[in-house]
């Protein structure tokens, strides 16, 4: 099996230049997704290979496009619809909690809503307190939608493909900072992957992490850091943020008997405060010390670098948990 | 009195715009109630004379209660009796979510902290927490559990608390029911040669240096089971590690009820008179306190005898983290077969029980027929 | 050896394997096993308690003679009176 | 204009539009009471008044055509066909009902008619109709989404966004504002600047007609005028239909808010009352014409009654389907 470097965003692209090749009813919708290439220039070139009509560009009108959309899914289309940001979509909150999510149930199943919607989350990039937020843990605490973090080219390469699939909304949270970001990706004749499912990206006995998106690159550096101390450490890339995958989380923490979550949303409510107490509920008696979370400070992400590294999870503050928490 | 909403349950009755003999027709406007949201005008679905009052002006009554009859009405359309107020206890109801988890609770408020796994090891090798010295940080963790398992000299406190060790036995037992799956083979040996021998031998013994017939039932086990790497071990965070010794946990009964399974740790480097010196030791430590914590902990296969006088077979259930179990019912006189002819002979069932995420019943076969073999030949052991 | 001196010596040695029966009634015909759960170990055990304080070798043939206590006595009373 | 746009009111025509009204009108009243007897809860919203703006609508729409509605939609559903036992057993929260007694009286759909709810966030159900309309535009289909909402909704930035988006996509969609002048309890001169929502409209360049939503045969013919050019491929339509409603927002409300002088006086323009006086007054029909549509409004009504009751709760243990599809669903077109 052969492999290639590439970059995070060309992953995206690769995924959804597909998607549009495979299937005439797929087409791109959002704020500068044609004649720009896309904020994050993840659909670059597609205007002139695609169209105007399948590459569309967008109002601002956040709730407008992502009703439109999930209107489309409902006539028989499949549209991926691109959200700049996650601070955005809170505008297109009602469109995606109070339609999108309760079509289904609503209509005693009869209906349901195939549309996939991808928007940029996370802080790094200095772009203060309206454009830095981790607010998946919002999405994912709604019944009748699934919410994917791909972390790895890999997944950002497979899962589009089976969220495309997928009859339900799904919304896939890119982490701003990870575009840039370059991975081996093995050469397959098929990429998908599963979208349901945690993985274990690193196996240690002594502790485990648990995180997902943009702090997983991170948490895999801190364990690096901790192995040379002597701790090895399990580190559990979330990659579905609903339906949570309790099964490996719970198979880890039996193993270590130790847990951090790494999570760059605000501690309070966080996506860690659901993964924590699942571990409670499900492996309490396998816990040999409290549950440790690394979270965002609880504060509007700030501008100043210094200060949001200080607000965000980095490296150092995951190895010091980590530290903390072998030593009790 | 009309239900108005959901958040309707009672009404004042402000007035009423009808008397009694005043003929009404549906759609009429016949009283005026005062709700939490403002007063709301009351109207007849039916036609007829209002024909009774019931409710006086400045009444608060229930949804549901009859406030006038209307003469002429089809019954069907009166006003729903009282109780139908709550007939939400018709409907289907949801369960209640989930069972509030069970909580452990400290020894003792100032006590030293003890993680819930560290709790959980403690427990299965008998250990009171109140005896293991915690960490730096006074908090008792794995780490200091094992340490106390392992020390050697640690001993279990003299006398033996009955309701630790039902509820030991209860955890145990349980957790084995629940996550082990279990397959059995049972195999009738024919110990006539065994127990032929063991008379001999203990004729020629002096009372002292005698031998149970259990001695040689652990001695051909350990023997057998070093064959049998995937009976004897350990099954931990979904896996199974096998032992370089064979450990054999022997279970041996309170008289008032309970049991314990003390090992003989590497049982297969004893002959047959050390085995019945540590057997004879454990047994009196067992009974009188003073057991190591390594013996409680270290097991890793265990054999369970009925003894004499007692039954003809037992389905043992494993004791986890182990993943197998030997069972011997009493050893009776009975009719058996030998070349065509039916003879008395001296026969013990013998039941085990394997680890099915570990092994298959085949392999508790397997080791039944090297163990009757064993046995057949106990000049050899 | 008196009456009174075996079944004290008996009861002596029982109460050694299983102190945890001092001070109860014992039953003269009915067996230690069903009365006291005293299982094989016990039963070696008080057996060898018995042949040491008496100075007697007891076949393990004669086993089943000392599972009561009535049988105890009259087990060592006839052993001590036997010649030889 | 193609022929179709013409109101062709001979008596059958007239007698089925007449019918429609009195079967809305007669449901509804059966919803007021079976509601006080506790036999529907929650939300309970009687479009009694407005009848002649679904039943006009709706004339001029197909099966293969789209309508969402809102929260105040057992009029609309019961024309578009729905059965009438099914939307009753939803009301009720019983297993036969359209949702399967998970949505209620607001939340009535059928997909085999096309009918995308009872949409109870104010202005919610606008972009769905957009894109509904996107998917037929891109797939070539001549198809119109017939979008319903109340005057209410023209405050809401979905209402501008969804116009906007219509009209710059040319999109086939037809939207009906149901002007009742009442948004809850708030007058439309206390909540909007602009109060003809057809001008609003007609701001973003989409082709306006305001129409009086008490005359169903004048609710029909504009109807019929904005979906034809729709199908024809014009772009999206606007319809403002001025209309009243004679209840109370929903059940539990006390009507504090308007004078009970202006709401007879409304009355006297019922679409039904005056409908009836019309035809008989033409005579199109005959006074025992309109006693047999009551007759079997109240048979349909009662057939409906009996179904809702018999249908049985659906199981608790169900609770939770329907709220993701399995992997491989496919959306029924």
């Amino acid at each position: 099996m052969t492999a290639r470097k590439i970059t995070y965003r060309d992953a995206v692209r690769e995924a959804m230049r597909e998607a549009l090749l495979a299937d005439h009813r797929v087409f791109l919708m959002g704020e500068d997704v044609g004649r720009y290439g896309g904020a994050y220039a993840c659909s670059k070139g597609f205007l002139e290979e695609f169209g105007e009509a399948r590459i569309r560009d967008t109002p601002l009108s956040e709730s407008g496009f992502v009703g439109a959309g999930i209107g489309a899914a409902l006539g028989g289309m499949r549209p991926i619809i691109e959200i700049m940001t996650v601070n955005f979509s809170l505008l297109a909150l009602d469109q995606i909690v109070n339609t999108a999510a309760t079509l289904r149930h609503m209509s005693g199943g009869q209906f349901s809503v195939p549309v996939v919607i991808r928007m940029a989350t996370g802080a790094g990039r200095q772009l203060a307190a309206q454009h830095s937020h981790s607010l998946e843990c919002w999405y994912a605490h709604v019944p009748g939608i699934k919410v994917i973090a791909p972390a790895t080219v890999g997944d950002a390469r497979g899962m589009l493909k089976t969220a495309l699939a997928d009859p339900n909304p799904v919304i896939i949270f890119e982490h701003a900072t990870l575009y840039n970001e370059t991975g081996e990706l093995a050469e397959m004749d098929d990429y998908a992957v599963d979208i349901d499912r945690a993985r274990v990206r690193r196996t240690g006995s002594d502790i485990s992490l648990i995180t997902y998106g943009g702090s997983l690159s991170k948490t895999l550096a801190a364990a690096e850091l901790l192995e040379r101390d002597g701790i090895g450490c399990e580190v559990v890339d979330l990659r579905t943020l609903r339906p949570l995958d309790d099964a490996v989380l719970v198979q880890s923490v039996r193993k270590t008997h130790k847990a951090i979550v790494v999570d760059e949303g605000w501690r309070s409510g966080s996506l860690a405060a659901e993964v924590s107490a699942r571990m409670a509920e499900q492996a309490f008696f396998d816990l040999d010390g409290p549950i440790a979370r690394v979270c965002s400070a609880e504060v509007p992400v700030p501008y100043a670098r210094h200060l949001e590294q200080a607000a965000t999870p980095q490296v150092e503050n995951i190895v010091a948990a980590a530290q903390k928490v072998m030593r009790r | 009195m009309p239900s108005l909403g959901a958040d309707m349950d009672a009404g004042t009755l402000v007035e009423w715009l009808k008397s009694p003999g005043d003929k009404v027709r549906r759609g009429d406007i016949i009283a005026v109630v005062e709700t939490q949201k403002g007063a709301i005008e009351i109207e007849v679905f039916d036609d007829g004379v209002l024909s009774e009052i019931r409710v006086k002006p400045g009444d608060e009554v229930p949804v549901g209660q009859v406030l006038a009859l209307i003469d002429g009405a089809d019954e069907d359309s009166e006003p729903p009796p009282a109780e139908t107020a709550t007939k939400a206890a018709g409907l289907p109801s949801r369960p209640m979510d989930q069972e509030p988890l069970r909580t452990v609770s400290q020894p003792t408020a100032d006590g030293p902290k003890i993680s819930p796994a560290a709790r959980r090891l403690a427990q299965s090798c008998g250990l009171d927490p109140g005896s293991i010295t915690p960490g730096k940080d006074g908090v008792i963790g794995l780490r200091e559990v094992e340490a106390a398992a392992h020390h050697a000299d640690t001993t279990q406190p003299a006398g033996i608390d009955q309701r630790a060790m039902r509820n030991a036995i209860a955890s145990a037992m349980a957790r084995s029911n629940r996550e082990i799956p279990h397959y059995y083979v049972t195999s009738t040996l024919d110990v006539t040669p065994m127990m032929e021998w063991l008379g001999a031998y203990n004729a020629r013994q002096p009372i002292e240096r005698r031998l149970l017939y259990l001695v040689p039932l652990l001695r051909a086990a350990a023997l057998s089971l070093r064959k049998f790497d995937d009976l004897n071990g350990a099954f931990v965070d979904g896996r199974y590690q096998t032992t370089a010794n064979v450990n054999i946990g022997v279970a041996i009964a309170m008289r008032k009820g309970g049991l314990i399974t003390p090992a003989i740790l590497d049982t297969a480097s004893h002959d047959l008179q050390s085995l019945m010196s540590k057997l004879s030791d454990l047994v009196r430590r067992t009974r009188q306190g003073g057991l190591k914590s390594s013996e409680l902990s270290m097991g890793t296969v265990t054999l369970t005898n009925l003894g004499e006088q007692t039954a003809d077979a037992l389905l043992p259930i494993i004791y986890p983290p182990q993943v197998f179990i030997i069972g011997c019912g009493q050893i009776q006189v009975r009719p058996w077969v030998i070349d065509d002819a039916v003879v008395p002979r001296q026969l013990m069932d013998v039941t085990v029980a394997g680890d099915h995420r570990v092994s298959d019943g085949r392999r508790g076969a397997q080791f039944l027929r090297n163990f009757g073999d064993l046995l057949a030949r106990p000049e050899e052991l | 050896m008196t009456e009174p001196e075996i079944e004290n010596l008996v009861r002596r040695e029982l109460y050694a394997v299983a102190p945890d029966l001092e001070g109860l009634e014992i039953e003269p015909n009915e067996t230690f096993r069903d009365q006291f759960e005293i299982d094989s170990m016990d039963t070696l055990n008080f057996i060898i308690g018995l042949s040491k304080a008496t100075g007697l070798d007891i076949p393990e043939a004669d086993y089943p003679q000392l599972e009561t206590f009535s049988g105890c006595k009259s087990y060592i009373s006839k052993r001590l009176r036997a010649p030889g | 204009m193609s022929n179709s746009s013409r109101v062709h009111l001979d008596r059958n025509h007239a007698l089925e539009l007449l019918g429609q009204m009195i079967l809305i009108r007669r449901f509804e009243e059966k919803c007021a009471e079976l509601y006080s007897a506790q036999k529907i809860r929650g939300f309970l919203h009687l479009y009694i008044g407005e009848e002649a703006n679904a039943v006009g609508v709706m004339q001029a729409l197909t099966a293969d055509d789209a309508v969402v509605a809102t929260y105040r939609e057992h009029g609309h559903a019961l024309v578009r066909g729905l059965p009438p036992g099914e939307i009753l057993a939803e009301m009720f929260g019983k297993s036969d009902g359209s949702s399967r007694g998970r949505g209620g009286s607001m939340h009535i759909f059928d997909a085999a008619h096309r009918f995308y709810g009872g949409n109870a966030i104010v202005g919610g159900g606008l972009p769905l109709a957009v894109g509904l309309a996107l998917a037929d535009k891109m797939q070539g289909r001549q198809r119109v989404t017939c979008c319903f909402f109340g005057e209410g909704a023209a405050a809401e930035g979905e209402f501008h966004e969804s116009m906007n988006l219509a009209a710059l996509w040319d999109l086939p969609v037809m939207f009906v504002c149901e002007n009742n002048g009442y948004a809850m309890g708030t007058a439309l001169e206390r909540s909007e600047s602009e109060t003809s929502i057809a001008r609003h409209a007609e701001s973003y360049r989409i082709e306006s007609e305001a129409v009086d939503g008490m005359d169903v045969v004048a609710v029909e013919a504009a109807a019929r005028r904005a979906a034809d050019a729709v199908r024809a491929g014009a772009g999206p339509r606007f319809l403002e239909a001025r209309t009243y409603r004679f209840r109370a927002h929903s059940m539990f409300d006390p009507d504090l808010y308007r004078e009970k002088s202006e709401i007879e006086a409304w009355k006297t323009k019922g679409p039904v009352v005056t409908f009836s006086q019309w035809l008989l007054d033409n005579q199109l029909v005959r006074p025992d014409d309109i006693a047999a549509l009551e007759r079997y409004a109240d048979d349909v009504v009662a057939r409906a009654v009996a179904f809702a009751e018999a249908s049985s709760w659906e199981p608790v243990e169900d609770l939770e389907r329907d709220v993701l599809a399995p992997v491989g669903w496919e959306v029924s077109q």
